[in-house]
């Protein structure tokens, strides 16, 4: 055991994962002397070299595209992509190539590439730094995209992408980076809790609140909180957002029978809308409200000195709460 | 015009000396040739290569073919068989000449428009009709033939060819005669794409052993070359840092030493070299682009006098490397492949619906699965009639 | 009164928005000689001179990025985007910058662009020209996002998109380029029904479908078909995808209680989790049966020979429609 | 390394002799200078510019002023009032000597780092610093100053830089001297995006009166110039068809004539130019940066002997162009004017939450004034106690 950040957490499990399998590159700008500007690859590339920790030339659809290359060729490459702002330039390489090669070859070609993108807000940063894109992910066949949310999962999750034969979005909760907790290092991860998977991180039985990345964590501060107004929040931790694993939803709320979901991104077309809908469809009769979301505004994101109140925080957790259990 | 002429300026407009340079439409005799329109064979300093007959033979048996079952493709979509077809017609050589150039263990990333350098990687002509007819998306194994997945959407394959060649590099297969090496075919029109100058960014930094191969056919659907660029193409290359060269790509021997050269330049790890071969689309872009709208009948009459097939026959006519038995069996030959691609498409199978389902993912999704099997049981329902 | 097809009154739309306003140009791949691939510009370069109707480069995002300028220097340019699979390259300018320029300038820039994109499959077209990437852009805060399903609605919306100084993102149903309907070309866009708007297009009281562009006629066919065996379909045509404009929906779900949701693009994601999750929150009471999906499936877009089982058609609308009232 | 080590090479290492050409990295002397670091005045033929004493004088202030500023801005970072500083500490003369060359009429694309231009263009200093500081995302008119927002996206300007340019040909305002230009900064990272290379093709097939600015400070973020390419950039141009010129970028008066004369030659419609000006990041990338981490001291040392205002001082002092009292007043000046905006940071209100929802549309969209007026309410259930 040893407490690590969320970001060492990552650090560490890409280290490991370089470590088990020649085959295992790291690429990105700034990832090799610099350690990448959240210090995400430090020292790998140190102890790996520049043939497997490299830095690019400044250009988002030429990392994903010399990846795929590099995956045909044999090799599982690890894309870091600075911002989740600046992922927009490789979209048509991983939504119209890494997403459906292996499709378009009747299943011959595999290219397990991870890009890894720090996302979302609350750092207090300028225009493009604080996005949350996943949704655009998500709706995409082919893609698989998870988010995690603690230094636990991070280190756990981080090498069952790269160990997956699947490409996976990688979402990194980059505000929470500096977050702090026990990791046990010496789980390998393939026994480790699955990648596309759901937890309950928090038990509860009055209402169900599901989120991921950064919000995870707001959410169980939320709970904390209503717990001592004698509210019992169950937390789920989505983790896998492509594909959405919502067995765990369905039970929670057929006994809490209401939902709120939490995400940064925008709420129009935005996650929740996909969970509220499927929960619905399943837990019917069990619903004693509609799904509620607590999500960004429908507006690009705003200049730092109010993301506070762009972002959900627990007390819009706890507001939608309070709807609720007034419908 | 009277506004905004500027815009519009032809390239030959007035200027000053430094602008002019490299802005002028070179002759078409810029290139490398070795064998003119009217076949007689001609030597340039730096692509000394000998043929034997027995390659001439093969090259010209290898364009005849690929030209046959290019037409007959072509006349399996006008009969409703495909639902597209893209035609190389016009291409030949220069994909006959790039393909055969190729060592065994190099790796070719294709467009859509690649058939010729498919059949010379030894792929059954039938695997790209899949695609066309639309019962798949591509049949054949990439790795396995050393011949990628057509890509359609533009450029997107030279990134993909510049990092399989960083790859190459990584594995140390550089240096040697054994050393491998890349091609990646794109178009003119590809030229304009970001990511295609992304690959020269990419190939000359890491210095990989990839071969850019630029047909220029003159047009992009109904765009000719000047909406691209205003200098030849195999220029962009030095900018980057690498050489560029223009070769005739209707002659098949030039074609074949270019880039013959490269890919060896390429294995030794002396980096990326950009190929323009110099050609023409003779026939449409795609069964479904009607070219009368926008070029004229006597640019295309012009080009068939430069054509790639006529031009070996000649040659090999007065040389005597072939006769009129060879000439004879190659036309015999060629009508049997094409009639025997013909059945075979037309007794492809129509996947089964449920297969659409398959091969989303290595791991497979429950979401997926769950979908398939709701489907499933839909289809079952009229079955029993709906 | 004249009877066009869909493609022809875009065309004449096109025309009527360029001898409108000298300021509009039309920009995009072979849409000057040839009149575009599936002839939506046909004359107009002929007409209208090679400086308002420009074959460009090709380069998504130089068409885009190009026509920002364009805009900021006062022109308004529509852009044709070849294929839905080709707007990626763009994706970049049109999420970071087309979506964003005017409120990071706080409303002192706008760039009224209009983004042409002929979507959808049936066309039994290749891979890459049969996409629906729509909520990509729907989920994109900045882009207004549009889909006509009529000759008549596509010859004044694509003449109120270009009007209007939002940017807007219009989608064009290509399978129904060449259906034909009445278009009255008398009317002037301004008095046209309002292009962020939604609208019913048949009348029924047993089940709402709320569909857009090429599902609009599938959900008709439907309601024609349910109606000889007696159920009432009350089809609205989304038309506006964002914003999205529900309020003819709520009402019509208060008044049937039930709600299928029609699109081609994949379910998980898909504009129709964001109409099933704001409807449920709207009408809970309403609804006698949680809101159904009828989309494409969650793999990509899959050979031509197998797309007609991968569309929603008639048949699965209505067998969404008995699930419905089989809740 | 003993594999892979092909991709690796660098770029001296031993080729073909057609290889060499350009590869290898041409010593500082390679480009257009005007003034040397120690001072002293050089002719160059095709850059013959005559600067009166005030008009070198007005240079001068205009660097020491601008680097005033920019320190301020740093040390309020440092101190928390802003979010985050991209200083351009040692690019003075780049940004001012091409800032000046600008004419009223013309139009400027800056990145994130282009203060000094910004100063130039007259705008109020303090106009950044709202972007920085997290109150809003760019507070001036663009049309207004001519003076685009900052962009932060690598390269996504350049292609803006190219429409407004084709707009302004199409408006007829080319071919005189009243005619427009347009100037798009960048930096040698920003090469490398897909973006900057389709804006150089899209100004070169439209020969658009634009001037393509990059700074080279031989950094992006902490990969060097060896990442982005291995041959100089302005060589870049010609592979497009148009002319690239080297400037020494320390040296404003160099960098001023070479940029009025690109703008020149582009408002008279000559088509683009490219500019590299050869510069150096004096300070971090911004004040997040670490650049100890990634290069040395002793680099820094040497680029600090090619200061570009040491290098104009020694010569305003040599030539008696201007003496102690000018330079005293013009430091007080520069602290009055640092002091001033300090004093305007500190006031800058926090921006109204419910601000954030205007803007989103020209015309609006009931879903943001429904999502405002719910917020609004939510707010004050707060301001009642919670
Ligand atoms: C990104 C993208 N944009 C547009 C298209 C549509 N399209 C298909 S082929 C083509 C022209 C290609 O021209 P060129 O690169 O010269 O190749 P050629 O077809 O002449 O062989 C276009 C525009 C596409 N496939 N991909
Ligand atoms: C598309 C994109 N990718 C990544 C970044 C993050 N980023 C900001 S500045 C920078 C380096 C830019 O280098 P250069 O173009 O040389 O300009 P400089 O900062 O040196 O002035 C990077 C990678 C970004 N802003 N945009
Ligand atoms: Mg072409
Ligand atoms: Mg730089």
């Amino acid at each position: 055991m040893a407490t690590l950040t969320l970001g060492k957490a990552i650090n560490e499990g890409l280290r490991k994962a370089l470590e088990d399998d020649a085959k295992v590159l790291i690429m990105g700008e700034d990832v090799g002397k610099l350690g990448g500007v959240f210090r995400i690859t430090d020292g790998l590339q140190k102890d790996f070299g520049e043939e497997r920790v490299i830095d690019t030339p400044l250009a988002e659809s030429g990392i994903i595209g010399t990846a795929i290359g590099l995956a045909i060729r044999g090799y599982r490459p690890v894309c870091e992509i600075q911002f989740d702002g600046f992922v927009y330039p490789a979209y048509d390489q991983i939504v119209s190539q890494v997403a459906k090669m292996h499709y378009r070859s009747r299943g011959k070609l595999r290219l397990p590439i991870v890009i890894r993108i720090p996302f979302g807000g609350g750092i207090g940063a300028v225009e493009h730094h604080s996005e949350s894109p996943e949704a655009y992910f998500a709706h995409t066949a082919g893609l698989k995209v998870v988010a995690c949310s603690n230094p636990a999962d991070a280190y756990s999750m981080i090498q069952q992408a790269i160990a997956t034969d699947d490409p996976v979005v990688f979402f990194e909760p980059k505000r929470r980076y500096w977050e702090k907790g026990e990791v046990d290092t010496s789980v390998a991860h393939s026994e480790a809790y699955p990648l596309f998977a759901s937890r309950v991180v928090r038990r509860g039985n009055d209402v169900t609140v599901a989120a991921y990345g950064p919000m995870v964590k707001t959410a169980l501060d939320a709970a904390t909180a209503a717990a001592e107004e004698g509210r019992q929040l169950e937390v789920i931790d989505l983790r896998s957002l492509s594909p959405l694993d919502l067995g765990p939803v369905f039970e929670s709320v057929r006994r809490t029978g209401r939902l709120v979901v939490v995400h940064e991104a925008a709420r129009a077309g935005g996650l929740g809308g996909e969970v509220a809908a499927r929960v619905t469809e399943e837990c019917f009769y069990s619903l004693e409200a509609p799904v509620l979301r607590v999500t960004g505004f429908d507006i690009p994101y705003p200049a730092a000195r109010v993301e506070e109140e762009f972002l959900p925080d627990l007390d819009r957790v706890l507001d939608a709460v309070d709807r609720s259990f007034g419908w | 015009m009277s506004k905004g002429d500027g815009a519009r300026q032809p390239a030959t407009a007035n200027r000053s000396s430094a602008r002019d340079e490299g802005r002028r439409k070179p002759p078409d005799t810029e290139f490398v040739q070795l064998l003119t329109p009217d076949g007689s064979r001609v030597e340039h300093p730096d692509y000394d290569v000998d043929f034997t007959d027995d390659e001439l033979r093969g090259l010209y048996r290898d364009l005849v073919i690929v030209r046959k079952l290019d037409a007959e493709a072509t006349a399996l979509q006008r009969q409703g068989e495909l639902g597209i077809w893209a035609s190389l017609l016009g291409q030949e050589a220069a994909q006959v000449g790039s393909g055969r150039a190729l060592r065994k263990q190099d790796m070719a990333f294709p467009t859509y428009r690649e058939h010729g350098v498919l059949y010379c990687r030894g792929i059954d002509p039938i695997m790209p009709l899949g695609l066309f007819r639309g019962v798949d998306q591509g049949g054949w194994d990439p790795n396995q033939h050393k011949f990628n997945m057509y890509t359609i959407v533009i450029g997107a394959q030279t990134l993909h060819a510049t990092g399989y060649a960083m790859g190459i590099a990584m594995d140390g297969k550089v240096g040697s005669d054994d050393g491998e090496a890349v091609i990646a075919y794109f178009g003119d029109g590809a030229t304009s794409q970001g990511d295609v100058n992304e690959a020269f960014v990419w190939a000359s930094v890491f210095n990989s052993p990839v071969v850019f191969f630029c047909q220029n056919n003159q047009y992009a659907i109904s765009e000719p070359l000047e909406r691209q660029t205003r200098v030849p193409l195999y220029q962009r290359a030095a900018g980057f840092g690498f050489p560029g060269v223009r070769v005739d790509g209707n002659d098949v021997l030039a074609c074949y030493a270019v880039t013959r050269k490269a890919l060896d330049d390429a294995r030794h790890g002396q980096g990326p070299t950009l190929i323009e071969a110099y050609t023409y689309r003779m026939g449409a872009h795609t069964t479904s682009d009607d070219p009368t709208r926008y070029r004229i009948a006597s640019e295309v009459e012009a080009w068939q006098a430069k054509d790639p097939i006529k031009r070996l026959r000649s040659y090999l006519e007065r040389t005597h490397a072939a006769d009129d038995t060879f000439f004879g069996a190659l036309e015999d030959e060629a009508a049997r492949e094409a009639g025997a691609l013909r059945e075979r498409v037309l007794s492809m199978p129509n996947p089964d619906p449920l297969e659409m389902f398959d091969h989303v993912y290595p791991t497979g999704s429950p979401e997926i699965d769950e979908q398939r099997e709701t489907f499933a049981r839909y289809l079952e329902t009229f079955a029993g009639g709906h």
